[in-house]
């Protein structure tokens, strides 16, 4: 797994690539605290090269999606078909701190919009 | 169950650093068993998290996890065992298990079968079953 | 598993107050096969978990729980069948879980066996056995 | 179930009889919460004549546990073999918000020496 953060539209884009898995999950955690911790109310995550996910990955996902769920969500961003389904079948698709988008652009204008309501 | 079963086996340190190893086993196996993408996916899901806990709840054994695909006419069936006895979570654990509890579940939803028992000699084997 | 099995099969309304005589239903099969007091104690627990489970999260059908009980010659098992998918918890429901996740991990420790699978009706089946 | 709540030495004695289960066990916790909330420290509970208990009732008794464990502990008096057993499987023996006796007097006898000190 490869992790890394920029900035999109002034928003925190975590971008991940490969497995997330009980092993390597502890690295995507390490990378989303300080962004958590500096108070983000949205964060973008690029989802679009991750190949696989299990428990170890989606319970970091929880932990993000609860910090920001009364504020603001976690947008993933181009999950591919399995790991989409998986975030179905754990409950994260239905929860209100969780948002799903097919590319980066749709993430910024769905923030873009609700900046300017 | 019906048909021979083709029987392959590895043998693998517990540590969560090899679970991206056991994937490959278990894709490997599972495209020889011309499976398709879902199905090996929930496959590789559901073997990783029977490891992952074998990796951490089987009690700091430095015994290695054994892991046995059978691919029957019917089914594809991933044994996982490991050399300590299935623990309740202790109660310390369970307050804040906010995360917690996530695998067991996750592989019964995914797999048409899933069996935890004790083997012999103390240790504990999930076997995880899809048909095919 | 040798041996002819006796199968007796009892469906009851998927209510936590019908738990109590799912378990008279346990105790009198596990005393007729001559199981001693610990582990008739650990029967009625394991049948008790997976019945409220499947009351529980079964998903509001009025459908009956179907209990049946196999004795062999070298185990007792008792199957609860109910006609819901199995579920991940919620994460929702995950949050503030403190209790919670205790009934799988229950079954796992005290029975030799635990299979859990799906119907080919959609619903749950839960087989849970002990050596004799 | 049957439970009623009394008093020994001024500390309350809960004393339940037969099956604390996935059914029962909300009265139980409706027993326990008022004095839970009353701020008793130390509860002892009468198990003598219990002859079941399963996850249902033993969430209750975890719940009770985790409000007392910094300052005091549930007490449990005289629970039979297989309900022993249990305790251990879950981990309450060992949780230190809990605590085995043979009988009342015991219980009574261990709060006495404490407040001794
Ligand atoms: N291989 C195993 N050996 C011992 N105990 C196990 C094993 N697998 C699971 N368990 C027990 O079952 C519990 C539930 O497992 P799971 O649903 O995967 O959630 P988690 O691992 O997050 O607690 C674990 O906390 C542990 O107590
Ligand atoms: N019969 C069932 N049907 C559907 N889902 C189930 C069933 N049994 C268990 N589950 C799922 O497995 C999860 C874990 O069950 P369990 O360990 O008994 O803990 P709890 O019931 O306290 O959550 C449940 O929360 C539920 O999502």
């Amino acid at each position: 797994m490869l992790v890394s953060t920029e900035r999109l539209d002034g928003l925190p884009l975590v971008i991940v690539s490969g497995e997330i898995d009980h092993g390597s999950s502890g690295t995507l955690q390490t990378e989303l605290d300080p962004v958590l911790d500096e108070g983000a109310t949205i964060i973008l995550l690029d989802l679009s090269d991750v190949t696989y996910i299990d428990s170890g990955g989606i319970s970091v996902l929880l932990s993000a999606v609860r910090r920001l769920r009364n504020e603001g969500w976690l947008a993933a961003v181009n999950p591919n078909a399995n790991v989409r389904r998986l975030f179905e079948i754990v409950g994260l698709k239905a929860d209100q701190g969780f948002r799903l988008f097919d590319d980066r652009e749709a993430a910024a204008a769905a923030v873009q919009k609700l900046t300017e309501q | 169950m019906s048909g021979t079963s083709r029987c392959r086996t590895i043998s693998v340190a517990p540590d969560a650093v090899r679970l991206a190893e056991i994937r490959r086993f278990v894709e490997e196996t599972a495209v020889e068993a011309a499976l398709d993408e879902e199905k090996i996916f929930d496959l590789k899901v559901a073997v990783s998290e029977a490891c992952a806990n074998a990796v951490e709840h089987s009690g700091g054994e430095h015994a290695p996890l054994e892991i046995c695909a059978f691919v029957y006419s019917d089914r594809i069936v991933f044994e996982v065992s490991d050399s300590g006895d299935f623990r309740v979570p202790a109660a310390q654990l369970r307050s804040g298990r906010d995360n917690r509890g996530l695998g067991l579940p996750l592989m019964a939803a995914l797999m048409d079968e899933v069996c935890i028992s004790k083997t012999p000699r103390g240790g504990t084997k999930v076997a995880l079953s899809l048909l095919l």
